[in-house]
């Protein structure tokens, strides 16, 4: 069954105003072209999910899109501050956010408890620290075996309304294979009610089906697949393309205002229609430099029987 | 190998914290100044050490400078990249990480480290990134080592918001929560420091180019301090010249301040 | 650093009388030639601990050297009873043993709890039925959520002492690379306290290197290395051998009485020296049926960045 | 399709069980004669049907019958294979496989399965392998299809043990109980049984060579009937020629009875 389509039809049917959302990636394998997406169809008041926010959050906090952040370090990955974030927790700016924090494990726990359909999972964080007092979500349960601590936190499950990853390749029903760095993409892909998965090459199924134990997810969670080249700029994929660091380094002076935001999501979102007229807005040396040398794993065989 | 006397504070942050690591041990490495001390230590005394990252690479071995724990350079080569429930569960929770490096806004006498929020939590005067990996490193490593500037505003006597937990309420108390190892270092760019029994920081060396009293002045509490305090061994020419060289060629972490 | 060393020597070195102890895989990738090899060295009273016990533990229990069994299916699969695992519950022949009974889930999930240093996980298994009254270390716990049921099962973290786990090739640290099915290899690779890792063989380290993500057992959690080729038969290894059926099949005959069994040992195990004389005694075109034909997955670029 | 008129008593129940299965649907496959029944289903009216094995493969073509449920045939074209934990965490679990198939040594009125023990647990007449997955299929999966000969022994008022919890204290029970769908069909060797309102068990069609008083014999309690029992319908001449000819060649399942 194909589930392939642009991302403009992708997002306006898995994402309305008010909708949980996650976007996928650990700093690799963002899915900024759908990010963009979600900012041009111009939504509100979004509970937006993830470990590090990182620019594309940043951008739509900016774009008044987010009525809650939940997340578990918000800053520009090797750079400084996320700024528009920033201003909306410090200065209401463009809008108050609700924020809801954790720690890396705990957001990821809560995650996996989605994806599994616990009620809660334990975890052997925050004791001593300030989190259970702010983070009404962070309790703690007795623990009814003789042997370990007395008691031990739990995180409950979180299962976004939608979910938007990226997977290096993928087939049409959404059979996706992804390597490198996987952050939680997996867990939320499994949690969220609606997943969309962006890739950055469709495969034929054959492709997928040569080595199954890579199809972290598999087409029975997924309901549209969008194929994106670059959907990822400008963070990474791994084997495609590197950061575009300089991209991250703007950022952090276009963020110093809103107004610089917003002049600069004029020219980058708004002012185009898709993902490709942003990527032909680019200079293709500033592609060309991000190519990294092919670097072939060593294949396994599957055996035929 | 001689003593350079061309250095600057950031580098010798960078040459003393990697004296902390062994050969044997496998440290859960942060990007910036920690990735800098960790591929010193690599390069020197610690050809084994074991670098993994928050992003769940383990045994990493990158070609060049990551620019975030999500760098792809971190996951070519490695020995192994794992999902990240499975890094801070397998690896961190299970207690297969030995050291742990973590910076923060504010840290207080007993260590416990604020990267949360400056003021109120709910009406801050500066939202800080948040914990990211570091309450999970804190709790579940057997030694941490902090990195950190030191000022009066740096370490007070109180933390803000308590982001990763320290000797809670001493040594002992940690070890009753069921929390692993604690602080074992904290190295700053005026001296370095260590816990003393109780789980009290205390001043084990002073920087060469720093005294007692500028250290006291950039502390928020009566610091105590080591009955031989001695002076911190300044970093090698050798182990400047591959920071500088080859390390951080551009100067991204060691070149501004 | 080299973990590499001979079978012999990784079981005297690692294992002892008394000993809580884990063979790996579900029916695939199961450690016969290490399993054969504890029998050969005669302990005593150990607790075996495996989804499946399968026929190695068949033969462990019938070799007297097992006290107590925690498992959660015990068949011959595909074929019918485990026959010297029922004589030693049902007739405590050759001795009796004490059996602590799971579903799958709940051993996988104990394992998975021991891996990540847990004193419990929960799951939602176990209501309406009448395991908790005879597996004491299923126990409940209440949900401190709104959402939910209000008490869900919780199993305890279990860590065996020995874990012995195969993989189709790993490096001379451990570091090891397992496709096809994995079953709960991998958690108890990491629960156990000491970790024997057999390969079908023995590569450089750039080969793993090459494929991160395949290296389900890192070195970090290995002990010792094996190289033994065929050391799971008769059971698979994906891609290598196909399932020796008729050793399978044969074993429902052999283990109709203890004194058959006994001639079994007599001859298959403590007449050899080692897995490689006990395969030297199998007529050749018995291994030459199981080679499957060779069919590689579609490598994945990693980039040299 | 033309009725056939030649066919065994396993046969039947692969056929008709086959027919409880929808082509959207995934479906929890044992080995034996639910993967005979999964099989034909995809080979005749529901192709798309996706099978998911305990083992942890996800979508399984296999190219002959798997020996096992960790056959390498499973996992070679398979869409995507896992370990046990997520199979049994993330599909099972959550919700995401449809239909599973069971057997069991024992099942009573509200469809509740025994394959632990027979007799009693510390001191059992026959030890029987145990749940394996049953408990978590039973448990998790939105319709069961049970399928057992049909004997007074089989099918006792109270099961020695629950193993595999069917319609607990009724329909209504079960689900405040937090379990998910349950029993939809029982198919033995001499009737088609559903479950009523309150979750008791009734016969819905007899076959052709049983009659309504052999299965009132067989059965261990006094048995509903549907008010308009019919006639179970035999396999298709087609279904029996896939089976022998394509699936069982060998009559490694469908040859002994």
């Amino acid at each position: 069954m194909t589930r392939l389509t642009d991302a403009t039809t992708a997002v306006s049917s898995a994402v309305s105003d008010g909708a949980s959302l996650y976007l996928g990636g650990f700093t690799h394998l963002i899915p900024f072209a759908l990010g963009h997406e979600i900012i041009r169809q111009e939504y509100e008041d979004l509970h937006l999910i993830r470990a590090t926010p990182d620019l594309v959050y940043d951008r739509m906090i900016a774009a008044g899109c987010a009525g809650k952040v939940t997340f578990s370090w918000a800053g520009n990955p090797g750079v400084g501050s996320l700024r528009a974030f920033r201003r909306a927790v410090e200065d209401e700016v463009p809008k108050p956010i609700e924020i809801e924090e954790y720690s890396h494990y705990g957001l990821v726990s809560r995650l996996s408890a989605g994806a599994e359909d616990l009620p809660f999972v334990p975890l052997r964080s925050y004791v001593g620290t300030d989190f259970p007092e702010h983070t009404d979500a962070i309790r703690t349960v007795e623990n009814p075996y003789d042997e370990g601590v007395d008691e031990i936190a739990v995180v409950p499950s979180l299962k976004p309304d939608v979910a938007v990853v990226r997977a290096q390749r993928g087939d049409e029903s959404g059979n996706a294979h992804l390597w490198g760095i996987s952050g939680e993409i997996v867990e939320a892909a499994f949690a969220a009610d609606t997943v969309i998965v962006s890739v950055e090459e469709v495969v034929d199924e054959a492709t997928i089906r040569s080595d199954p134990n890579r199809t972290a997810i598999p087409g029975n969670v997924v309901d549209y697949v969008v194929e994106e080249p670059y959907g990822s700029h400008p963070s990474y994929a791994q084997g495609y393309y590197d950061r575009d660091n300089d991209a991250y380094l703007e950022w952090d002076e276009v963020s110093q205002t809103q107004a610089g935001i917003e002049a600069w999501l004029d020219e980058w979102v708004y002012g185009v229609d898709d993902h490709r007229e942003y990527l032909e807005k680019l200079d293709t040396d500033r592609l060309l430099d991000l190519q990294p040398d092919t670097n072939y794993a060593t294949p396994v065989d599957m055996g035929a029987y | 190998m001689s003593e350079s006397t061309d250095y600057t504070d950031t580098e010798l942050m960078i040459a003393r914290s990697a004296q902390e690591l062994r050969s044997e041990d496998t440290v859960l490495v942060g990007v910036g100044v920690p990735n800098l001390a960790c591929n010193l230590a690599k390069r020197t005394h610690a050809p084994d050490l074991q670098m993994v990252y928050e992003s769940g690479t383990v045994d990493s071995n990158p070609s060049k400078l990551p620019l975030s724990i999500g760098d792809p350079v971190l996951a070519t080569d490695a020995r192994s990249v794992v999902p990240m429930a499975d890094g801070f569960g397998r690896y961190l929770q299970a207690g297969r990480i030995d050291v742990g490096f973590l910076g923060g806004a504010q840290i207080d006498s007993r260590g416990n480290i604020n990267s949360t929020v400056i003021g109120d939590y709910d009406d801050p005067d500066v939202r800080l990134p948040g914990s990211g990996g570091a309450c999970e490193i804190a709790s579940n490593t057997h030694r941490t080592i902090v990195i950190s500037p030191h000022s009066r505003r740096r370490f007070p006597e109180e933390v803000d918001f308590v982001t990763s937990p320290g000797y809670v309420g001493g040594r002992e108390n940690r070890a009753e929560l069921g929390l692993r190892g604690g602080p074992e270092a904290v190295v700053t760019d005026k001296a370095v420091m260590r816990f003393d029994e109780a789980g009290e920081m205390y001043v084990e060396t002073v920087h060469p180019d720093s005294s007692r009293e500028a250290v006291q002045d950039a502390t928020g509490w009566d610091l105590q301090f080591a009955d031989d305090v001695g002076e911190t061994r300044p970093p090698s020419t050798d182990e400047i010249e591959l920071v500088r060289e080859e390390l951080d060629p551009d100067g991204v972490y060691t070149g501004g301040e």
